[in-house]
């Protein structure tokens, strides 16, 4: 016996559909929404970049991902399960049904990302994809999500864009943004440097580096700082030298490098190694701030951190009961501590199974309504809301500092300040973009 | 029949086959089976093959028959796809004018690009082209943003003009679509164990790779296609024998890019998006390697590169450590744990690693390409057959050149 | 009037002069062979007249129009083929597509866009290249690749290309060269044939004296760039100028 | 723009010059006498600064001591990794081997990267001479993507970290020396040595090929392979030494690379398109000509980079790399130095 699904998007009444309609003996087992969980499992997409140089990263928020999928099915030791503030997750799956997962390499390109997305939705029936270390990936897969009706929970992505102009019902964002990094680190700068600095940009000439470059301008002008000048640099670039040498001869005392990845590890060595740190520039220690931090690429740029300022979405030595509670269980089962792209991406699969309990679905409308104003705590960041205008969360955001006495190969940062959410909180119209409505697909 | 030779019909109707079956030829595991690992039935990478198809045979075209390498085609590739997005924002959703005008204005781009770059010849001509592919995606990604989105790319937004298309209604989103048809919707067909998708955008697709294909096919056996032979065996006969080859190489490095726009724009009207990566040396050298890998200069073997690498690149890239557990699960634990250890360096992250050991063994041992491995094979078939019947394998066997 | 006149022809590569006040003039419907010492000139001579070098002054005159400065294919187009010392053909095409291309660009001209023709379809040309290969006798071979034919049989068939675009004039660069007695002989047949036959000019650029001398019908000799001599046959052969220039100028 | 800015962008055009031509050298080499196109000229890049940071690794070899006055991220005392050359030779002296690891990879890299070189060509490439070019991209391709995929799973996808000898950490003000303002042209140490080291390598190749017997045996058989076969002289074996050269050169570039830039698995294939442009600028089979086109590409490319041309034309520090590539290419037939005939079939 042959049976005839008929899912997809098809109207009525187009000349080629009207062709290509079901017969009616065959069964029209029409769902409400894509791919429907119909057994005892329900698969999610991880999505994260496996080659290129993300690589590393991604393999962190996959083991999250693992971490997370064992919680949820009730394994080990439920980790942030347990210090979440909703209480709606069982350890019995999601809905009672069993968590299964696929996984994908984004390879950190846009087209391979939303291949691999695609795959999971069309032949795996993943019914959430969550993942991503940029941007551009986390714009472009949170767009195909939205057409074909299934959630996206953004994995790193800092850019304002994902929840700016490039917003959608069916996407949501727990990582902070560039606003946040620079409305956090202009006080901390303005209390350790002073009101009245020159800086200098190297900017990455891009989307982010753009926003990035942008936000912090704006919140330390805003206090008194001067911009002498922004120079971008390509994405390619792996030497910064010919960048570097024109700061030298600049009158700048502060250099802001709006750099991420290996643009930020060698720009960073570069610079120190040209002994920008050791100048005194009018009257004034120069100093170096990575307005993004990310620790697993700290360590490539190795002793240079030292002493530099950035932000950080999340840090394992943070002391709170969610964050201690995650350390240990990632810990105890890789050897190491998480990184922020393991804690924001775990942090995001359990956020999302948690608004499938409350919601009492898996349609998409139902979860985007659970999460949307959605406050919780207990998951490593305070006290948290989900916005509901722009889908993205409202949290403490970290200000960090490169360690002087490293102890070890994964304490290279330290806390110097966290910011309280009220402090980065802006108006959700800012940065323009269209959320639309929710998709649920079919 | 088509205007083709007997052995070249029934290679069109093998590539008709194929494309017709494809759901069904791509699914051989059941759904539920340990093996549905590498069903690639579905709809994502079925219309990747044939798009991937289109490039690699007009890349075919220039390389294949001129000799010119061409390292910097995904330009138009790319180009093609910044024009059909464009063409979805501001016109209408509907795929043909977006598929149009990516024809049409990579076919203009490649014109100026060719013109220079065929001032060249050998690895200068290949410097050139990639240098200026290397300058659109730099661009693209960078000071061009308000044109291409850069890093972000463009996608359709809700906001957008679309003046041929009526308002969307409350809560729609725009969609690709032919007349109505969209390219998403899809027939899924319970059969026992099997489940085969059936869909609206890759058939439409695979209708437009037949033509490519066919069309290639007439290029070849056309005087047209032997002169740019010609100028690839001895360009200086060529003029001497009173033919000018710039404008034949330049004819075939056009109709390739057009080849490449139309790839782009089918890119954009399956998935509507369009980046600049698309643009970068890799997907340039990724033609090249389909090319070389299916065999260079025959007609069916660049499609089969194309899906030999897009299938490594979407089914061994899925395979994770848990999934090779689930394959060994039947074995005791220790030779279990060892065979996931042995497997797990080669898929999933590794896939790469895959890739680049069998680049290097399919040109080690099968020179001439996939296509020259498929005739080894048939060769041997036929000589096993040869005593009972004779020629009726013969013409089968070598279906390309 | 000869259908090829040239004219105080100098060239000279940096200080070392080529060709010194050239003159020649080829008749009509004649077998014109270029003789000279190695390093007279005659490889450069030849190459002013298909556009691959341009001389420094004089002209060029092929039937009453210059040849100076125009591009190859055009020069073919006009009605100059060129058979070169190593066999130029498509080595990686077949015997019988070799001989197409020619009568394509004859009838075509230089370059015509016919992407959706058939080459089997296009009667008329297919049917003079068969001709053609009748006519130099390798119809058996016209599916084999042209990299496989023994080294005579290249030589045949980069002539049939060239007749196959029916030229007016024909030049050939040492046609003989390399070749084993016997080759040699067919090919003097084969040209005497074709100028039987067809009545095509040819200039032959020939170092074997037999060749020069059971075909040519008027003689130009070449030495140090300058012609030396421009006569019949058999007054060339007692020219006291041509054995200085051959034997030196010790006797 | 003052006299000073212009001059360090010279500099820094010198500076990046030298990496861009010791590995377009390496490249112009095997091209010159193989005839082949290698696409895994940068994975030898890469292999070589991975040279440095297994000799890193291996000197820092440790075992573990626990400490209790410390904790470690779980809380619990914190395992300190104490190297054995530590114990072996005292701490002083052990920091003193592992601060200078780099310097002592280059000894260890020179034996490690011939090997590497001459078991490619032996394996593999010689299969290739007389296969088409595509083949020997393909080919090479494959093996850079294998050989990065190999580092890759045993390093992992991050740049990992090393430094110069302390005592060539800091930077040299050059500029006063010839009246300039301090602090306006500074240069780090290691910078200026790799620079130096850069000018050796190429001088000791070039002279090389010039004043020994087997350097003109080579010159000949890139000139003319055939008649030095003929004269009875065995090329092969040559011209496999020659790739294992080509590949020294690579790797000694690599490994004094490593402290300018923290080195990971991708970082040959950052190099590849850049060292083929290099190359095909400076004409092929010219190795003065690719040593030239790296010098002058690292000066453009750095002058590209000022803000105040920025200002002019944005992006040009995008693609002057491209830009100047296209116009010498099509102004300069082969390029600024190149044989006719290699290649342009």
């Amino acid at each position: 016996m042959s049976i005839l699904t008929r899912r997809g998007l098809l109207k009525s009444g187009a000349v080629m559909g009207a062709g290509m309609a079901a017969p009616t003996f065959f069964v029209n087992q029409a769902h409400a929404y894509t791919n429907a969980p119909t057994g005892g499992s329900v698969t999610l997409g991880f999505n994260v970049p496996q080659s290129g140089p993300y690589a590393d990263e991604g393999a962190d928020e996959l083991r999250a991902y693992e971490l997370a999928v064992e919680h949820l099915n009730g394994g080990g030791d439920g980790g942030m399960m347990n210090t979440f503030t909703s209480k709606a997750l069982k350890g019995n799956g999601i809905l009672g049904k069993k968590v299964e997962y696929v996984t994908g390499d984004t390879q950190t390109k846009a087209d391979a990302a939303r291949a691999s997305a695609r795959s999971m939705i069309e032949k795996d029936r993943a019914v959430m994809i969550t993942g991503g270390s940029s941007s551009g990936v986390a714009v472009a897969v949170q767009a195909l999500c939205q057409e074909a009706g299934v959630i996206f929970m953004a994995g790193l992505t800092h850019s304002n864009d994902t929840t700016g102009k490039d917003k959608k019902a069916n996407g949501f964002r727990h990582f902070f943004n560039s606003y946040m990094s620079g409305a956090a680190l202009a006080p901390i700068l303005g209390a350790n440097y002073g009101k009245d600095r020159k800086a200098y940009h190297l900017t990455a000439d891009y989307n982010w580096g753009y926003t990035t470059e942008e936000a912090v301008r704006t919140s330390t002008e805003a206090m008194g700082w001067e911009t002498v000048a922004a120079v971008k640099t390509p994405l390619t670039q792996t030497d910064f030298s010919s960048y570097i040498t024109p700061v030298l001869q600049s009158d700048a005392d502060v250099l802001v490098l709006n750099h991420y990845g290996g643009n930020m590890v060698n720009s960073l060595t570069n610079a120190v190694q040209f002994g920008l740190r050791d100048k005194l520039v009018n009257g004034k220690n120069f100093e170096i701030i990575v307005p993004l931090y990310s620790r697993l690429m700290a360590k490539g740029a190795g002793a240079n951190v030292k002493g530099i300022f950035g932000s950080t979405n999340w840090h394992w030595s943070l002391s709170d009961e969610g964050s201690k509670a995650f350390v240990k269980s990632f810990g105890e089962k890789y050897g190491f501590p998480p990184s922020q792209a393991a804690h924001t991406t775990y942090v995001q699969a359990i956020l999302y199974a948690d608004a499938c309990e409350r919601a009492g679905t898996f349609n998409p409308c139902g979860v985007a309504e659970a999460l949307e104003g959605f406050e919780f705590d207990g998951m490593g960041n305070g006290p948290t809301l989900y916005r509901a205008e722009d889908h993205q969360c409202f949290k403490d955001v970290l200000v960090v500092k490169g360690k002087e006495n490293p102890t070890s190969e994964f304490d290279l940062l330290e806390i110097v300040e966290v910011t309280p959410a009220a402090q980065v909180t802006y108006d959700a119209s800012i940065f323009g973009g269209e959320l639309g409505a929710c998709n649920p697909g079919a | 029949m088509f205007g083709l030779n007997k052995k070249d019909t029934r290679l069109m109707w093998i590539v008709i086959t194929m494309v017709v079956f494809a759901p069904f030829i791509l699914n051989p595991f059941p759904e539920t089976s340990g093996m549905a690992q590498f069903n690639a039935g579905y709809p994502d990478l079925m219309q990747r093959f044939v798009i991937f198809g289109i490039f690699a045979i007009g890349f075919n075209i220039l390389f294949g028959l001129t000799g010119y390498l061409s390292f910097g085609h995904a330009a138009f590739l790319g180009i093609g796809s910044y024009a059909a997005i464009w063409m979805m924002k501001l016109l209408t959703m509907n795929v043909i004018p977006a598929i149009i005008v990516s024809i049409v204005v990579a076919g203009l781009i490649s014109l100026v690009i060719g013109w220079i770059s065929l001032r060249r010849s050998g690895i200068y001509f290949s410097i050139l082209t990639l240098c200026f592919a290397m300058m659109a995606y730099a661009l693209a990604y960078s000071v061009l943003t308000p044109i291409t989105g850069g890093e972000t790319g463009l996608q359709p937004k809700l906001n957008d003009p679309r003046i041929f298309d009526a308002p969307l209604a409350a809560g729609a989103s725009p969609k690709a679509n032919l007349f109505g048809l969209q390219m998403g919707a899809t027939y899924e067909l319970k059969l026992g164990g099997w489940l085969f998708v059936i869909n609206a955008g890759y058939y439409i697709a695979g209708l437009l790779m037949l033509a490519a294909f066919y069309l290639s096919i007439r290029i070849f056996r056309s005087p047209f296609g032997m002169m740019l032979r010609a100028v690839k065996s001895n360009q200086q006969r060529v003029n001497y024998t009173g033919l000018n080859s710039k404008p034949y190489t330049l004819a075939a490095f056009v109709i390739s890019g057009m080849y490449a726009g139309l790839a782009g724009g089918l890119l954009v009207a399956m998935d509507t998006q369009a980046g600049a990566e698309r643009m970068f040396w890799t997907a340039s050298g990724e033609v090249v390697l389909m090319t070389i890998l299916g065999g260079v200069g025959t007609l069916i073997g660049p499609v089969l590169g194309a899906g030999f690498i897009k299938y490594m690149e979407n089914i061994v890239s899925k395979i994770n450590s848990k999934v090779l557990h689930e394959w060994f699960a039947f074995l005791p634990d220790g030779m279990e744990d060892f065979l996931v250890a042995v497997f797990y360096p080669f898929v999933g992250k590794g896939w790469h690693l895959t890739l680049g050991l069998l680049f290097m063994m399919i040109v080690i041992f099968l020179p001439g390409g996939l296509m020259e491995g498929g005739q080894k094979i048939a060769d041997k078939f036929r000589n096993k057959k040869k005593n009972d019947k004779d020629d009726s394998a013969q013409a089968a066997a070598t279906p390309a050149e | 009037m000869g259908i090829l006149e040239v004219q105080n022809v100098n060239k000279s590569f940096g200080g070392l002069k080529a060709l010194q006040n050239v003159n020649l003039d080829i008749e009509e419907g004649t077998i014109h062979a270029i003789i000279g010492p190695n390093g007279a000139g005659k490889s450069t001579l030849l190459n002013c007249f298909v556009g691959k070098l341009v001389p420094d002054t004089g002209t060029v005159m092929f039937d009453g129009k210059s040849l100076l400065g125009i591009k190859p294919h055009e020069i073919n187009q006009a009605g100059v083929s060129r058979v070169f010392q190593t066999p130029e053909i498509f080595s990686d095409l077949t015997v019988a597509e070799n001989v197409l291309i020619p009568c394509f660009a004859k009838r075509d001209g230089a370059f015509t866009l016919n992407a959706l023709a058939r080459v089997t379809g296009e009667t008329d040309v297919r049917e003079k290249a068969e001709q053609m290969l009748i006519d130099v006798n390798m119809q058996d071979k016209k599916d084999m690749l042209a990299s496989s034919l023994s080294r005579g049989d290249k030589r045949r068939l980069e002539m049939a290309m060239c007749l196959s675009q029916d030229p007016k004039l024909l030049l050939l660069d040492e046609p003989t060269a390399g070749m084993a007695r016997a080759d040699t002989n067919n090919t003097i047949e084969l040209l005497a044939q074709i100028q039987e036959r067809r009545h095509i000019t040819m200039a032959v650029i020939e170092h074997d004296m037999h060749v020069v001398f059971s075909l040519a019908q008027k003689i130009s000799v070449l030495a140090q760039g300058t012609v030396i001599a421009e006569d019949l046959p058999e007054k060339i052969k007692g020219h006291p100028k041509v054995q200085e220039a051959y034997l030196g100028g010790a006797h | 723009m003052e006299l000073s800015e212009f001059i360090a962008q010279i500099v820094n055009g010198l500076d990046k010059g030298s990496a861009y031509a010791l590995i377009a050298l390496g490249l112009s080499l095997i091209f010159g006498t193989l005839g082949v196109v290698n696409f895994a000229h940068g994975a030898l890049f890469m292999i070589g600064a991975f040279c440095a940071v297994t000799l890193n690794r291996i000197l820092t070899w440790s075992h573990v001591v626990i400490d209790e006055t410390k904790t470690d991220f779980l809380g619990n005392p914190l395992k300190v990794n104490v190297p054995y050359v530590n114990d072996w030779f005292g701490v002083e002296t052990g920091a003193a081997i592992i601060d200078w690891s780099v310097p002592l990879a280059i000894v260890f890299s020179i034996p490690v990267m011939i090997l590497v070189g001459i078991i490619m060509e032996r394996g593999l490439i010689k299969h290739f001479y007389k296969r088409p070019h595509a083949d020997q991209i393909l080919v090479t391709f494959g093996l850079a993507i294998v050989l990065q995929e190999i580092i890759k799973f045993f390093y992992g996808a991050n740049p990992i970290p090393i430094g110069a000898p302390a005592a060539f950490a800091g930077s040299f003000d050059f500029g006063t020396m010839f009246g300039f303002d301090p602090n306006t042209i500074i240069y780090p140490y290691w910078r200026i040595i790799y620079f130096f080291f850069a000018a050796l390598i190429i001088g000791a190749v070039f002279a090389f090929l010039q004043f020994t017997t087997f350097g003109m045996v080579v010159r000949a058989g890139m000139a003319d392979r055939e008649t030095v076969g003929l004269l009875g002289i065995n090329i092969d074996k040559r011209f496999t030494l020659m790739f294992g050269i080509a590949a020294a050169v690579a790797g000694l570039a690599g490994v004094m690379y490593a402290p300018i830039n923290a080195p990971n698995y991708h970082m040959g294939m950052d190099f590849l398109v850049l060292s083929f442009v290099v190359v095909v600028v400076g004409g092929m089979g010219s190795l003065p000509g690719a040593v030239a086109a790296g010098f002058l590409l690292g000066i453009l490319e750095s002058f590209a980079s000022m803000d105040t041309v920025l200002q002019v034309i944005p992006g040009i520090n995008q693609v002057v790399i491209y830009l100047v590539a296209i116009i010498v290419i099509l102004t300069m037939p082969r390029g600024l130095m190149g044989r006719k005939g290699v290649m342009e079939e």
